[in-house]
């Protein structure tokens, strides 16, 4: 019997330092290829906005890699799952860095993960392409932001929705920064143009249940007509709409949302029909980089998934391109300094139209978009800036 | 820097606002969504309760059942064009089938053991929720109103699915209350309940009695989730937003009498309507769950307990 | 000699922990930088689990909701080190009257793993005076999980919403850069603060007071006719499970260098739960196996799965599902409680046969 | 039995009713120190309950309980046990089952039960002492390593005994020590008790008559919640009213 136990405990220890010594196994890059690391929530919460970003980068990397690659060299990737949990973010970010040797890193789509992430990039000085549209922060020197900021859709949408829709306004969003960033925006545009906020509400995200805020809604709004700022995030996002249509509501009052893309447009039908979004992409762009772009995406993934490429799938797409050229004039000398600095400057004429990285905060110039979702679930443009509009994502 | 107005404004969200005007009308027509909402809390918290209560088994997988019973919906109903109410009929048999299935394969092997249980059902949570991201894809899934009208009583609307959806409520709750009191095997299943060794040695089956009794609960899931489907789009991840109210829900009912999840349903759903009316929802759902606790304190049984033997 | 028969009368589970140790000490001197970070991680979460262990294991209270104290812990550090080094989403000048020891580094840590345990305290008060009992005290746990997450997601201000806070990383009580240790050194700072707690825990399950915990377990209302007072004793127990979760919480926090809501969510509770389940409760060494186990499953089947393609990596997550079934089919008793149960029965036999044999 | 001698327990009209049903009616009964009495009565008699009352379980409607010249009268279990020295013994044995035979008895030992006694707690060379000698007492000092659910049903009745000579209190109840004995056992349970007698008060609730005669000085008799007799065993097997209960028992 002693015996048993010792040979169980020897057994464990062995386990472990197999275990161990496994761990050390490095991985490393050759001399002919870059290696770069993608990090995205393949299973989790925000998986379904998440599989266009995905295949978007593996996308650009074949593209990039048919093409001859970047001086010669291939792009080799690895891709992390992070699960929509921040945590897993940093420890998937944290192997890409320290056993992969990635160069560069694209990814992330939550908030909170990029928050989380951040002292680790500066830690090991590696750059992140960072390809969501996000609240705006104090820009870090480690990341680039490819999505466009609030001052590059708020300040335009609300404007327009104040013009050609109603001038009041009932705000609305998940208890998150993002949403309390851009109804905050919202609010005090409104007050400037002189319009009115008749309601101002947060709801957490677990909530699909809307009967009493859309109660609230019909009795505040009355028969004036009235814009419902609704920044809710997904499943709670499908819900409210969803809900506000069987209401009746929808002839009355006009949605608009910044988190309306095509992955929710396709799905919802005519219940997301006539309600504004604004973001720099729509899916309906008529370009021939858009065309080229969404042929080849729906070549490699599908006629359907092609439909719902959002404006992070695009957006994604550009920051493997930026990457790319960055690295290009690199040349042989990649260091994230040189990364970085090369950055600044760097213009691609995205599926969007032309984008350039902004070098005083790493955030890209595009043009604001504001578009109305159609009864098929496209959405059209409806409006479109005249040029492109500086970011300004600390305001 | 930030722009001055900006800041301002962030200041100002800090003092959250949320509060309206309250009018007759208002409150009426919050009264009526609290009891919608009630009757779908109830509906989606029966199966839970039905499990805990007489099996003495906490549910993990109750959620990732109700998704399941999302997206049975989708494929019948909207994939197939089966008339609803023979998906929600088809929805409660194949979670019936599905429940009658890892009870007889998983859960019967761990009977009073509270921890093995828990970690099973949360095991089989994960593997139902992994499944349904890999078989049914990553996208949002619509399921279409069945009936769309919108009925007007004086200055209050209400949706004529949400009236459905309280009829379905009910009817799955008298259904359980005469399953569990009028047949055989309800009687069956409370003396389970009561008394297992005696119930065993009065020749009856008692392992046929947990299976029906955990199949019941997972095709009450089953059901509500089919039911709920169309409210929102069916995805992988819906069974998550339903844990926390779901669970507070049996919690303050007490897990020994369905009237007390009636009850706890009303009073959760409404005053959280209610206190949202007057401030923000998000501490009305704190102020709630807060003050459910303390009346657990309170009444450590749960609300309605039952007084005597019956 | 004496000292040698002793060692080999202890139970198995102690050679395991033996085992253990050895391991963290060795470990760090074959292991990439990485999984010394990965390892450091764990081991925070180890001593989270032995917290729970206490509690669940030898008081045979279930709460599910003790994230809510692990993450008291390390908002605390995170709050503090926001407003110390003037994050650029603070907007508020001052804190508020009971966070302002958080002003101060020191204060910070000593608030992190005061707060948990006086929120144990309370809530312990308040369910046990009341006889909350059983799966009720597991479900207003769980409840009360759920109502912090809201909560710190709710009070931005604070907390940073749902983005969480940054915080400086490796270094025990400071929140400047400069005090930043490397990951070994960390590594080892963490192994102390787990041999500490391990031994606080081992102190606590061999006194009177832990033998009284277990008595509570076995049959609560017993133990009122022998002139106890079972309430006061699970307050104790739970307070002291409370601050430990704090402290798990900080060295957490601190070894990511992050802090957000879902350290207080219902995911990371019920994830604690698994862990100490799978290892085996109420004998310590099962939740420090369950943790290791589960842990380095889920980080290894993550990066293979990612690694052979990405489609594939969807898999790990239903792999690890599947796993912690076979587990609780296998061996519903967990790694560490079966291994104990064949040696307590080898034990027992010995046992009989000497007393039968003596009878004779 | 003389009545100079001091009075240990005395209960005055004690009654007890749940929910209208009257489970104990009027009671009045004195138990002496240092004595052995056994209480009997059919099934419903009222001695669980009144084992309940005695010990702080059950609140008495009206009527009192004094111990030891101190009203106890609705006090909580915890301080009767703790500050009047009552020690229960339960129907079926009542141990805790994951713990060992030495451990048991650990925990119910005699004034080690307050929190800061459990904290500051140090085995002495008299505790231990006091362990082993119940250990032997009870005979499961060969067993003391064993897990109580690991024992036969007679051992895990001796063990509560044990548990219960730990508290060393000065009334010791024991409620049907024997249940589910073989009679070789429930002989060796009686001697247990015996030697238990110089040294503590007894109040032994029993069914099996054998025992009852084995051990009993002085019986009490309850039926349907009222004193029915009271007397030496003799005068007991010979009262009529007795002999007809327990004949329609039977």
């Amino acid at each position: 019997m002693k015996k048993l136990t010792r040979m169980i405990a020897v057994l464990l220890t062995v386990t472990m330092m197999v275990l161990a010594f496994a761990g050390c196994a490095k991985k490393g890059g050759s001399s002919d290829s870059i290696k770069i690391g993608l990090v995205f929530s393949l299973t989790g919460g925000t998986a379904i906005t998440e599989e266009s970003m995905y295949n978007s980068a593996v996308l650009a990397i074949d593209e990039i890699n048919a093409a001859g690659g970047i001086n010669g060299k291939k792009i080799e990737y690895v891709v992390k799952d992070y699960a929509t949990d921040p945590d897993t973010a940093v420890k998937v970010v944290k192997e890409m860095i320290l056993q992969d040797k990635v160069a560069a890193i694209v990814g992330l789509y939550t908030s909170a993960s990029r928050v989380a992430v951040e002292p680790i990039l500066e830690e090991y000085e590696i750059p992140l392409v960072y390809p969501t549209f996000y609240e705006g922060e104090e820009p870090n020197d480690y990341v680039i932001y490819t999505g466009c900021v609030p001052n590059q859709q708020g300040d335009y949408f609300v404007p327009y929705l104040y013009e050609n829709v109603s001038h009041n306004f009932y705000l609305l969003g998940t208890d998150t920064t993002y949403a309390q960033g851009i109804n905050a925006q919202a609010e005090a545009l409104i007050k400037e143009l002189g319009g009115k906020v008749v309601g101002n509400e947060l709801v957490s995200s677990d909530v699909t249940e809307f009967s009493d805020i859309i109660a609230k809604i019909k009795s505040t709004c009355g028969n004036d007509g009235c814009v419902i700022y609704a920044n809710l995030n997904g499943d709670s996002g499908t819900a409210f709409y969803t809900q506000f249509a069987a209401a009746g509501l929808s002839d009355k009052y006009t949605i608009a949302s910044f988190i309306m893309d095509e992955s929710f447009s396709t799905a919802l039908g005519s219940a997301a029909a006539n309600t504004y979004a604004s973001v720099n992409y729509f899916n309906s762009i008529d370009s021939e980089a858009n065309k080229a772009y969404l042929s080849a995406y729906g070549a490699k993934f599908g006629e359907a998934k092609a439909a719902a490429v959002t404006a992070v799938g695009e957006a994604t797409y550009d920051a493997v391109y930026l990457l790319s050229k960055s690295l290009e004039k690199c040349g042989n000398d990649i260091t994230t300094a040189n990364i970085m600095a090369n950055f600044a400057g760097l213009s691609f004429d995205a599926p969007q139209g032309t984008i350039t990285v902004d070098g005083d905060n790493n955030h890209i110039y595009c043009k604001a978009r504001i578009g109305l979702v159609q009864a098929d679930g496209t959405i059209k443009t409806v409006f479109e800036s005249d040029d492109v509009i500086k970011p300004e994502p600390t305001k | 820097m930030s722009h001055p107005v900006f800041k301002r404004q962030l200041d100002l969200r800090y003092q959250k606002k949320g509060g309206i005007p309250m009018n007759g009308a208002l409150i009426g027509q919050l009264l009526v969504s609290g009891a919608c909402s009630a009757f779908v809390l109830l509906l989606t918290s029966l199966g839970l309760v039905i499990i805990m209560g007489y099996m003495k088994v906490v549910n993990l997988a109750h959620t990732e059942m109700l998704m399941a019973g999302a997206f049975m919906c989708y494929y019948l109903y909207s994939v197939l064009h089966i008339p609803f109410v023979i998906t929600l009929i088809l929805a409660y048999v194949i979670s019936f089938l599905f429940g009658m299935l890892i009870e007889r394969t998983v859960i019967c092997h761990f009977y009073g053991k509270m921890a093995e249980t828990l970690l099973a059902t949360y095991a089989i949570s994960i593997i139902m929720k992994q499944l349904a991201l890999i078989l049914f894809g990553k996208s949002y899934k619509q399921v279409a109103y069945p009936v769309s009208a919108v009925l007007h009583i004086g200055p209050v609307y209400i949706e004529s699915y949400k009236l459905i959806l309280c009829l379905i409520s009910i009817l799955a709750l008298v259904g359980t209350l005469v399953f569990i009191n009028k047949t055989t095997m309800g009687r069956k299943i409370r003396s389970t309940t009561q008394n297992r060794t005696m119930t065993n040695c009065l020749g009856i089956d008692t392992r046929k009695v947990d299976t029906i009794t955990f199949s019941h609960g997972m095709g009450l899931a089953g059901l509500a989730g089919a039911a709920i489907a169309p409210l929102s789009t069916v995805t992988y991840s819906l069974g998550e937003s339903w844990l926390t109210n779901t669970f507070m829900n049996v919690v303050l009912g007490g897990v020994s009498s369905l009237f007390g999840t009636v009850a706890s349903s009303f009073i959760i759903q409404e005053s959280i309507a209610v206190i949202s009316g007057f401030s923000n929802s998000i501490m009305g759902q704190i102020i709630v769950l807060l003050v459910v606790i303390v009346i657990i304190r309170i009444k450590p049984e749960g609300l309605f307990t039952p007084k005597g033997r019956r | 000699m004496k000292i040698l028969k002793a060692f080999k009368n202890l139970p198995v589970n102690r050679y395991i922990d033996m085992a253990i140790l050895l391991f963290l000490l060795v470990f760090p001197f074959c292991s990439s930088t990485y999984w010394i970070y990965v390892m450091s991680g764990i081991m925070a979460y180890i001593i989270f689990a032995l917290s729970l262990d206490l509690l669940w294991g030898y008081t045979g209270l279930m709460s599910m909701g003790h994230s809510l104290l692990f993450g008291a812990g390390g908002y605390m550090i995170g709050i503090a080190c926001s407003y110390i080094n003037k994050a650029d989403w603070v907007e508020y000048e001052k804190l508020t009257w009971f966070l302002s020891p958080l002003s101060s580094e020191v204060g910070a840590f000593i608030m992190a793993l005061l707060l948990p345990a006086l929120i144990s305290f309370i809530i312990g008060f308040f369910m046990f005076s009341g006889k909350i009992q059983g799966v009720f005290f597991s479900l207003i746990t769980l409840a009360l999980s759920g109502v912090a997450e809201l909560f710190v997601i709710n009070q931005s201000k604070y907390t940073h919403g749902n983005s969480g806070i940054t915080v400086i990383s490796r270094t025990l009580i400071s929140d400047s850069k400069a005090d930043r240790m490397d990951d070994f050194t960390f590594y080892f700072v963490i192994l102390l603060f787990l041999v500490l707690a391990y031994a606080v825990c081992m102190l606590i399950v061999h006194s009177r007071v832990g033998k009284v915990l277990q008595a509570v377990r076995e049959n609560e209302s017993r133990l009122t006719f022998f002139g106890y007072k079972p309430s006061a004793f699970k307050m104790l127990i739970y307070t002291v499970s409370g601050a430990m979760a704090g402290l798990a919480g900080v060295l957490y926090v601190r070894t990511q260098g992050s802090v957000n809501s879902t350290a207080v969510g219902i995911n990371l509770a019920t994830l604690v739960l698994v862990w100490v389940a799978v290892g085996g409760r109420g004998n310590l060494t099962g939740a420090m196996v369950g943790t290791l186990v589960l842990q380095i499953a889920e980080t290894v089947l993550n990066s293979v799965f990612s690694g052979i393609s990405a489609d594939f990596a969807q898999y790990w997550k239903l792999v690890l599902g599947i796993i912690i079934l076979v587990i609780v089919f296998v061996i519903p008793k967990g790694i560490v409680g079966t291994v104990i149960d064949i040696q307590q029965k080898a034990r027992d036999q010995k046992r009989k046969d000497a007393i039968l044999s003596k009878e004779e | 039995m003389s009545d100079e001698r001091k009075v240990l327990l005395e209960v005055k009209n004690l009654s007890v009713e749940f929910n209208g049903f009257k489970a104990f009616t009027e009671v009045n009964m004195k138990i002496y120190d240092g004595e052995l009495r056994v209480i009997i009565g059919p099934n419903g008699a009222g001695k669980t309950t009144f084992m309940d009352l005695v010990t702080g379980k059950t609140t008495p409607t009206s009527g009192k309980v004094i111990f030891d010249g101190v009203d106890i009268t609705g006090k909580s279990t915890t301080e009767i046990t703790r500050d009047y020295h009552i020690g229960r013994k339960f129907q079926g044995p009542n141990v805790f089952d994951n713990m060992t035979v030495k451990e048991n008895i650990e925990i119910a030992m005699e004034g080690y039960n307050s929190m800061h006694r459990c904290v500051f707690f140090r085995k002495s060379k008299e505790f231990k002492e006091k362990v082993e000698e119940i250990l032997k007492l009870i005979d499961l000092y060969d067993y003391r390593h064993f897990m109580a659910s690991d024992l036969s049903h007679g051992q895990r009745q001796w063990l509560e005994i044990g548990m219960v000579v730990a508290q060393n209190p000065k009334l010791i109840i024991l409620d049907e020590p024997t249940a589910g004995m073989t009679a070789d056992e429930t002989y060796k349970t009686g001697e247990m008790i015996k030697k238990l007698k110089g040294d503590h008060t007894l109040i032994v609730v029993e069914h099996d008559m054998d025992f009852v005669r084995q051990v009993a000085e002085y019986v009490t008799v309850l039926n349907y919640g009222r004193l029915l007799a009271e007397g030496t065993m003799e005068e007991i097997q010979n009262n009529e009213e007795v002999i007809a209960v327990y004949l329609k028992e039977d």
